[in-house]
């Protein structure tokens, strides 16, 4: 138990309740690692064709999203050896303006670990999770969005 | 070809896909196998007509795995998880 | 007040105190920002010559490190000039092993923006900023320590 | 040269100086103006010995300004603030 309590963590979480960073952060810690990087991605207040972005719903398809993510996690490790924890909350359904849609974090022992592999995290998260995000404006209308990349 | 028909669990995870075809689930698809991705997706087609309103960038899953649409093949078993993936918009 | 409520924020604290990494972040929040970045040092369980590290001791030169501080934000913003807030909270006195000894965080619209900012900004803060740590040993013993870049 | 005596706040930010000279801060050191940034260092090391054990990576700041020990002159004024600064290690 004590060995699976100090090997890697691959932590994801779908949740419909506010993310709290502080939460994500402790699970990447660890007296070995020296760096935490964390990537907070928010409801940006938007205008689309005049029309005012109040929110976004999310949807994912939860059992392939949790598979994606632990290949996803393989994928950092094997490029960045040394990233010793990775954790990643990713909200659904309704997430208004201003609110942490996706917080994640990943520890290593030195920083430009961590900090590359965040990045290559929340652009694979992006690329490969199943999950969709719909803006809802102030009309009462809803257009599901594609990420650009 | 060795093709024969086979129950797949269909799955439309998006609600693009429930706000094209109004159902979120159809147990009881026949499908034959092995098939295309493009002749599987067709068929998909011909029962929700209004999934080519996705058109770009969609993408399949079988069994949780991504398979784009095209002439590569797909073996099916009885009961897997066929599911229909407009494009991504995580983060 | 409102102009200046609304406008890019710079802010640099030196505290003794444990640093909230939730504090730091609702201090960038911004809804015309999608994403912010954060990074979290820590003090590392380390060893050097069998001795084992309990601590870190941290100094400042005070008055100058808000300075360059000002300076460090003047280049990250005509670098990225979409970063919009900027926070910086450093600790100073004693930091026990696996506390956070600096968080940082930089919001952005969109994601590339901040995310290289924070790496240039801990290089920067690492670099310029006069703060000094000493570690401290189990042994009682403590050394002056220098960052490697 | 237009060189004067003057008094400047001489000051220890770190530890490392303090452990070295067994003070933080002096109030009323001389020192000629215009002076390159080596002598005025030259002229620490005469008032405090084991500043040499820094040498390494020092440098000093003048108001509050990073002046690396060398051929640069200084032109101080009263009452300005000199700090030497041993190699940092923030973060």
């Amino acid at each position: 138990l004590a060995e699976k309590q100090n090997g890697p963590r691959d932590i994801f979480k779908l949740s419909c309740d506010w993310l709290s960073v502080q939460e994500v952060v402790d699970a990447v810690s660890s007296p070995s690692c020296g760096a935490i990087s964390v990537f907070i991605g928010t409801t940006r207040e938007d205008e689309a064709d005049g029309k005012k972005v109040v929110g976004l719903e999310y949807e994912a398809y939860e059992p392939m999203a949790q598979s994606e993510f632990t290949k996803l996690c393989a994928d950092i490790r094997a490029r960045w050896p040394s990233v010793t924890h990775i954790c990643v909350y990713h909200r659904l359904g309704w997430v208004k303006v201003g609110e942490a849609s996706v917080v994640m974090a990943i520890s290593s022992p030195h920083r430009h670990d961590s900090q590359q592999a965040i990045q290559n995290c929340i652009s694979q998260l992006k690329a490969n999770v199943p999950i969709w995000k719909k803006e809802v404006y102030n009309t009462q209308e809803a257009s599901w969005k594609e990420n650009a990349e | 070809m060795n093709s024969h028909w086979l129950s797949c669990l269909l799955w439309f995870w998006s609600s693009f896909n429930v706000e094209l075809t109004g159902v979120k689930e159809e147990q009881t698809v026949a499908v034959p196998t092995p098939i295309s991705s493009l002749d599987l997706w067709t068929l998909l087609l011909q029962r929700h007509p209004r999934l080519c309103e996705l058109q770009d960038g969609v993408v399949l899953a079988v069994r949780q795995e991504y398979v784009a649409i095209g002439n590569q093949v797909v073996t099916l078993r009885d009961g897997d998880e066929v599911a229909v993936v407009p494009p991504l918009s995580g983060g």
